[in-house]
């Protein structure tokens, strides 16, 4: 069953057509990859379905209520988390907080006026994100100011605070670019563990190890449009792909 | 119709002056990234420019008589400025000339205080929160002022237009109205002239000379201009002298307008925000723009027959044009996205 | 609560007079209640408050009260030449301070705000002590801090205040102003300009929007309309406006031949600036020449408007130039000690720290009431202004009002201002209920 | 229990911040400033620091109009003293609820934009209250002169209570205890105990949490599930009440309200407080308040005589130079004094001066050999 559909979505910026007829199904508990060359138009589809960007026509379903016409936040609370190229962190706020913050969206809502209890008191919260910062490596550092990790170690935290909101569909992209091996390795265990537990996932990639490690199915865009979708054992050496990365990347 | 013609004239007016504090706060910010709260203080610099040219130019040669006395009994002193001792008469046109006379000296002065200024307080806040570089820079302005009014005491001091430019002209004949209906002064129009002069050469400058167009490209932006290994810096020093010495320029011409008194600069600094701001932060042309435009609508709120329906509109004209201009245009007339808005 | 009534109850005459009073730290004299009064001077000194401008637009003025408040302390106190004291027809201060107690002062900025002048005014009753306070070059500043005299118990002696109101609506039997208003001034100027521009004028007013303004333009409206004048229009601007050309250029075509600047300080000197520069004093209107005025004139601020102030008319408090043996006095003694003369400002903050100190001298105490009571109906003369009276009514200070004009040919910079005329106090004097306002009780806040 | 649950670290600190306060007579004395209406003043615009700093510090949303919310409160005040009562209770209550109101009100148009765009809105609504209020608004405000009491006004709930003032201008007074002087330093004093209380609660709550953390990424908030706008909002209402409950309780203590109170200038003072002592700090706020108004009413008063008897001990000549170098700064000269302050502050200490004490706290524990320890202490703290 699909838990996300996307269908005849078009996006142009002035004359240039960045999305061209869009069709995509997302089945609920896979892991999905869409990959292309560059401008191919990845990341312009990715803010599509999370309120950055507006498509000019087509619909995007989410779980059975639409992506469209509707705030970010909103987008959050039906269960979609993303996680950014440069990551997107509270770079003054602890590892701690960082991963709290996205515990307290989810329990409470976009907007409480929580203003008398004290945030230590939340120990439920704190024994939470505590684990989670214990799944992605980071419990050590729990009590550092975010904004001084290491870029590999940003990219864990964010992925800490989206998957400490248990999302419905996870948003990544490009999760392990600018990493080391050995740290993209880490990652691939950790989402490898993350898809275990059944999260459904949308990896745009351009490091085909990862890709082939992780998706259950991928997706290839270029120039805006779907060109193929298909097991990842059927992409390797279907001719449309490899005309479209034309000495791009090798797969 | 004259009196509406009169209005935009009294517009054009006041903001030739308003442009031009605006334009210099709009090139520091554009460039630099700092929100210059002492910029109204180089304003009133300028304008004490002025005030210092004529102060020395009057330096007077005292005699004392002591067959005359002052009413608390102490010889009458008979005081000649030394330029007409020297000079006589010239003397005394040089005098009568202080104003335009004080600009000479403004260029170079303002210039040598807005590079020390940079050098020494303003290159080490690039980097600090907007909060920050408002704090230090507002302090600056007040030392600035305190200063000038140890120096000058806090009255205003008169510096009269020279006798030629005193008069008024009559600007209806020159738009083909009936003499005598739209006469304006001179040294008005005069003031006008230059503010659009200096606009003229600003922009020339910046967009006809290697400087300038390395400037331009910084104030797009900034880190990759200085990837390519140019000494984006040392140019903007000379950037943020550039601006004191529109603000100076502005301030010194004016004074014939406005009596110089060492609060002058406080009072246009708020006004000068709101301008750059409505024309939208680090954007030259929507400065200048919105200083004339703000001029003008001000000029016309002003009239007793809006003042008549609308009672007290003159008052507040200014920060209601703000108000929709900033909700209807979220970044300003001419804005960029993304500057300032964190 | 019955603590609250006593207290209010003490402060009737009749109690107050007796008068021993109880040594209290000053800590607990505002709660505590005794037949004393607040502040009441235990050692060898008493201290005067002196709350000047000494930031912000009136810096300079609030600079010369402070000249001429240190000078009368030094006379009060038989130093110097003895100024004004020497012409006073008052002969009760001995030259040895008052009450046989030597005067010293503090001093506070107003900052011509009303809160800090009152948080100024606050800190030299409650640290200080001080047993009254004077000064001030603005009538808001006035008074409020006039009302927060008579709430905390002091006398307040007013500097700089023109405003009807500050001995009208808002008048405290606590507050006594020697500096004239808004009505004398236009009582005083009506018949000079009917003499000098005949009675059949269309004024034109600006008036700063703010009280003192309405004040001003309303005086003059009722004088001058009762010569005959008419009124085009009257235009409200803004404080601090700057530049006023958008309010002069409907001057020029609007059929009106006189305009009125009822304007002060900074706002006097751009507007009259700006008036003379759109050729106004020039001009030639229904077959008249045109004319300024300036009712209310300061002269260190017509230093300001420079060569614009020559020929236009307004009134002031006192001059500098005046030749009646008090002024000559008075100029001579402050001219040495300074090296100019004193301006309006400073000659009335002077005049009132004497007035203070005779009437404590002659009530034989600085309680409130008794010092109030022996200023109110007071006659006096030698301090200038010829024979004044302390009106018991209203607490103001009757006396002629001069008539000035820009003079042509200045001999010094000092030398801006001529007296034409000085218009006898009988002509400027009106009932004491016109103005509306209630003196209240005296406070003498112990 | 749970209720009220605190750090011990906090109980602490609250602690010595309420017998701070409430020795402040005491403690400020050798200072020269242990006299009332300085002290209501320090705790006044302690409060006023203390709820701009809920806005600025914590959600960096720095506007430059909060003096229109504390002319408002005064203005409330002092009208509910002339129709309502004497009594502070329902002037600090209506005070406060109109400086919400008039918050929400400004907050929901202003923080549609932000950054400076939001400034200059917020800068432009004060201007407006401000030069409404000095002129044709003068039938409420009384303009220049400032909103006074009256032996005339009504004073319903008074005449209820069969209170008369009698002949005398009536003054504020909590149940009889007249809110001059001392008592109404105690009265200001509690009330800042009070919101002191309250600013760290939310700075330690959950929805402290949040205004910080869209301080640091307003972006990362929204796609967090975030609806920042409420909380931006409720936290420029919240600092609008504390504005309003200080304007509220300048009139309890000095019955008149001017509309200078709203000018920009006065709305730059708050900032410049709180930046001075340390936005985003607890305590720096209430410092940075006390260290301008002290300044305002300490070294604005001293004059030529007062400095001839600090440097008596000096010979003649050295004594006038003396006097007249440090005339400069003080007196008249104390703007300069503050502007330099200003630059030396945010120059050396960015952190305001809350930065200082830690540093110098740093120093001695280092000394003392227990440094370790506390630098390790997590910033979460905070």
């Amino acid at each position: 069953m699909a838990i996300l559909s996307v269908e005849n979505v078009n996006k142009r910026f002035g004359g240039l057509k960045a999305l061209d007829n869009v069709n995509l199904q997302i089945d609920a508990g896979t892991v999905h990859a869409i990959i292309g060359p560059n401008g191919a138009g990845k990341s312009t589809l990715l803010n599509c379905f999370v309120g950055r960007l507006e498509p000019d026509t087509g619909s995007v379903m989410f779980d059975g209520s639409s992506l469209l016409g509707i705030q970010p936040h909103q987008i959050n609370q039906l269960g979609v988390s993303r996680v950014f190229q440069t990551p997107e962190i509270f770079g003054n706020l602890s590892l701690l907080e960082n991963v709290m913050i996205p515990a307290f969206a989810k329990r409470d809502g976009s907007f409480t006026m929580n203003a008398w209890m004290s945030v230590s008191s939340e120990s439920d919260l704190r024994d939470m994100a505590m684990d989670m910062l214990a799944d992605v490596g980071l419990e050590a550092k729990s009590a550092d100011i975010a904004g001084q990790l290491s870029r590999g170690d940003k990219r864990r935290l964010e992925l800490a605070m989206c998957l400490v909101q248990q999302p419905k569909l996870l948003l990544l992209d490009e999760p392990t670019a600018g990493m080391a091996r050995a740290d993209t390795n880490n990652t691939i265990d950790l989402m490898k563990r993350i898809a275990e537990r059944g999260v459904t996932m949308v990896v745009i990639e351009h490091d085909m190890h990862v890709v082939f490690s992780l998706a259950d199915k991928i997706s290839v865009l270029a120039q805006g449009t779907v060109i193929v979708e298909d097991l990842p054992e059927n992409i390797k050496g279907d001719p449309r792909v490899q005309e479209a990365y034309l000495g791009g990347a090798h797969l | 119709m004259d009196a509406i013609l009169l209005q935009i004239l009294n517009g054009l007016d006041k903001g030739g002056a308003y442009a031009l504090i605006a334009l210099g706060l709009t090139i520091i910010f554009g460039t630099l990234g700092v929100v210059n709260f002492a910029h109204g203080a180089l304003f009133m610099l300028g304008a004490f420019c002025a005030v210092s040219v004529k102060a020395v130019l009057s330096l007077e040669r005292v005699v004392e008589d002591p067959n005359q006395l002052t009413a608390w009994g102490t010889p009458m002193e008979i005081r000649t400025p030394f330029v007409e001792v020297w000079f006589g008469d010239f003397g005394a046109t040089i005098l009568d000339y202080s104003v335009p006379v004080s600009i000479l000296i403004a260029i170079p002065v303002m210039l040598l205080i807005g590079i020390a200024m940079e050098r020494g307080l303003v290159r080490f806040f690039y980097k600090r929160a907007h909060a920050d570089q408002i704090l230090v820079t507002f302090g600056l302005a007040i030392v600035l002022q305190e200063i000038v009014k140890a120096q000058f005491g806090a009255n205003p001091i008169p510096q009269p237009a020279p006798e030629a430019a005193s008069g008024m002209i009559d600007f209806g004949i020159m738009v083909g109205i009936d003499a005598g209906n739209v006469v304006y002064p001179a040294w008005r129009l005069i003031y006008f002239v230059f503010s659009a002069v200096v606009i003229g050469a600003v922009f020339a400058f910046l967009q006809f000379t290697t400087f300038g167009m390395v400037v331009r490209a910084g104030m797009a932006d900034r880190e990759t201009v200085g990837l390519l290994g140019i000494d984006i810096d040392r140019r903007f020093t000379i950037v943020f002298g550039i601006a004191a010495i529109v603000a100076g320029l502005a301030g010194a011409m004016y004074t014939p307008i406005l009596s110089p008194d060492y609060h002058m600069g406080m009072d246009f600094l708020v006004l000068s925000f709101v301008v750059v701001v409505v024309g939208g932060m680090g954007s030259l042309t929507g400065a200048v723009s919105a200083g004339f435009l703000l001029g003008i609508l001000q000029s016309f709120a002003s009239m007793n027959e809006v003042k008549d329906i609308l009672p007290g509109i003159d008052q507040i004209i200014i920060y209601l044009i703000a108000v929709v201009i900033l909700l209807v245009r979220p970044r300003g007339l001419m804005g960029r996205k993304g500057v300032m808005e964190h | 609560m019955s603590k609250f009534e006593i207290n209010r109850r003490g402060l009737l005459k009749s109690t107050a007079a007796a008068g021993a009073g109880l040594a209290l730290p000053t800590m607990f004299t505002s709660s505590a209640w005794s037949a004393g009064y607040l502040n009441e001077p235990k050692g060898s000194t008493v201290t005067f408050g002196f709350n000047v401008p000494q930031t912000g637009a009136y810096a300079d003025e609030g600079a010369d009260e402070l000249r001429a408040y240190e000078l009368a302390v030094e006379h009060i106190n038989g130093e110097g030449d003895g100024g004004m004291l020497n012409t006073f027809s008052s002969k009760a201060l001995q030259g040895n301070g008052v009450n046989g107690k030597k005067v010293v002062f503090v001093t506070g900025d107003t900052q011509t705000k009303s809160d800090a002048a009152r948080a100024s005014a606050k800190r030299m009753i409650e640290k200080d002590g001080a047993i009254m306070i004077t000064g001030g070059s603005s009538s808001g500043v006035a008074i409020a801090v006039q009302g927060l005299c008579q709430d905390a118990g002091v006398i307040f002696m007013a500097g700089l205040t023109h405003s009807n109101d500050t001995t009208g609506k808002d008048k405290r039997a606590n507050g006594f102003r020697h500096f004239f208003n808004t009505e004398m001034s236009g009582a005083a100027l009506a018949p000079v300009l009917k003499n000098n521009y005949g009675s059949d004028r269309v004024a034109y007013h600006l008036t700063a929007d703010y009280t003192w303004g309405w004040s001003q333009e309303g005086s003059i409206k009722k004088y001058t309309e009762a010569l005959g004048w008419k009124t085009a229009a009257a235009v409200r601007t803004p404080l601090g406006a700057g530049d006023f050309s958008q309010y002069i250029t409907p001057v020029l075509n609007s059929g009106a031949d006189v305009l009125v600047l009822n304007h002060y300080g900074r706002d006097m000197v751009n507007s009259l600036t700006q008036a003379v520069q759109f050729g106004l004093r020039d001009k030639q209107v229904n077959g008249k020449d045109f004319a300024i005025v300036v009712p209310l004139y300061s002269r260190l601020m017509a230093q300001g408007a420079g060569e614009n102030v020559k020929g236009i008319f307004g009134s002031t408090n006192w001059h500098w130039s005046l030749q009646d043996e008090g002024s000559k006095a008075f100029v001579k003694s402050f001219g040495q000690k300074y090296g100019f003369p004193p301006s309006q400002a400073a000659h009335t903050c002077y005049s009132q720290a004497i007035l203070y100190a005779d009437a404590c001298q002659r009530a034989g105490t600085f309680m409130p009431s008794g010092v109030g009571a022996a200023l109110e109906g007071f006659e006096f003369d030698g301090l200038g202004n010829g024979p004044t009276e302390y009106r018991a009514a209203d607490h103001q200070c009757f006396k002629d009002v001069l008539v000035v004009k820009g003079k042509e040919n200045p001999s010094s910079k000092f030398d801006v201002l001529e007296v034409v005329e000085v218009t006898p106090r009988a002509q400027v004097e009106y009932p004491a209920d016109m103005l509306g306002g209630e003196l209240g009780p005296y406070n003498n806040g112990a | 229990m749970k209720m009220f649950s605190m750090d011990k670290k906090d109980i602490l600190l609250f602690l010595c911040f309420s017998v701070a306060v409430l020795t402040g007579p005491i403690i400020l004395e050798p200072f020269g400033a242990g006299y009332p209406d300085l002290l209501q003043k320090f705790a006044i615009f302690g409060i006023f620091a203390l709820g701009f700093n809920i806005l600025f510090g914590l959600t960096g949303y720095l506007s430059f109009g909060h003096a229109a919310f504390l002319g408002m409160g005064s203005y409330t005040a002092v009208w509910t003293f002339k129709l309502l009562s004497m009594n502070p209770i329902p002037a600090i209550v209506f005070a406060t609820v109109m400086g919400g109101l008039f918050a929400a009100l400004i907050g929901f148009i202003s923080l549609r934009r932000s950054g400076i765009y939001f400034s200059i809105l917020t800068l432009a609504f004060a201007q407006m209250s401000y030069n409404l209020a000095y002129s044709v608004l003068t039938p409420i405000t009384n303009g220049e002169t400032g909103l006074q009491l009256n032996q005339a006004d009504p004073r319903v709930l008074d005449v209820m209570f069969g209170r008369d003032y009698g002949a005398v201008l009536p003054s504020s007074d909590f149940f009889g205890l007249d809110m001059t002087g001392y008592p109404g330093f105690y009265f200001c004093g509690i009330v800042l105990i009070i919101c002191f209380f309250i600013a760290m609660r939310i700075f330690r709550s959950p929805f402290g949490m949040m205004l910080r953390a869209i301080k640091s990424n307003q972006n990362r908030m929204n796609y967090t599930g975030f609806n920042t706008r409420p909380y931006t909002l409720a936290a420029f209402v919240i600092s609008g009440m504390y504005a309003g409950l200080a304007g509220g309780l300048m009139a309890v203590t000095d019955p008149l309200a001017g509309a200078e109170r709203m000018q920009w200038t006065a709305s730059g003072e708050v900032v410049l407080m709180t930046i001075l002592g340390g936005a985003g700090t607890l305590l720096g706020p209430v410092i940075g308040a006390g260290a301008i108004k002290y300044f305002e009413n300490i070294f604005s008063a001293f004059n030529e005589g007062i400095l001839m008897g600090i440097y008596d001990f000096l010979p003649e000549t050295l004594q006038h130079i003396m006097v007249s170098v440090s005339g400069l700064f003080v007196g008249e000269g104390w703007h300069l004094t503050l502007g330099a302050l200003f630059m030396l502050i945010v120059i050396f200490l960015p952190g305001g001066l809350m930065e200082g004490f830690n540093r110098i706290k740093t120093l001695v524990t280092n000394r003392t050999g227990g440094g370790s320890d506390g630098a390790a202490t997590p910033a979460a703290a905070e």
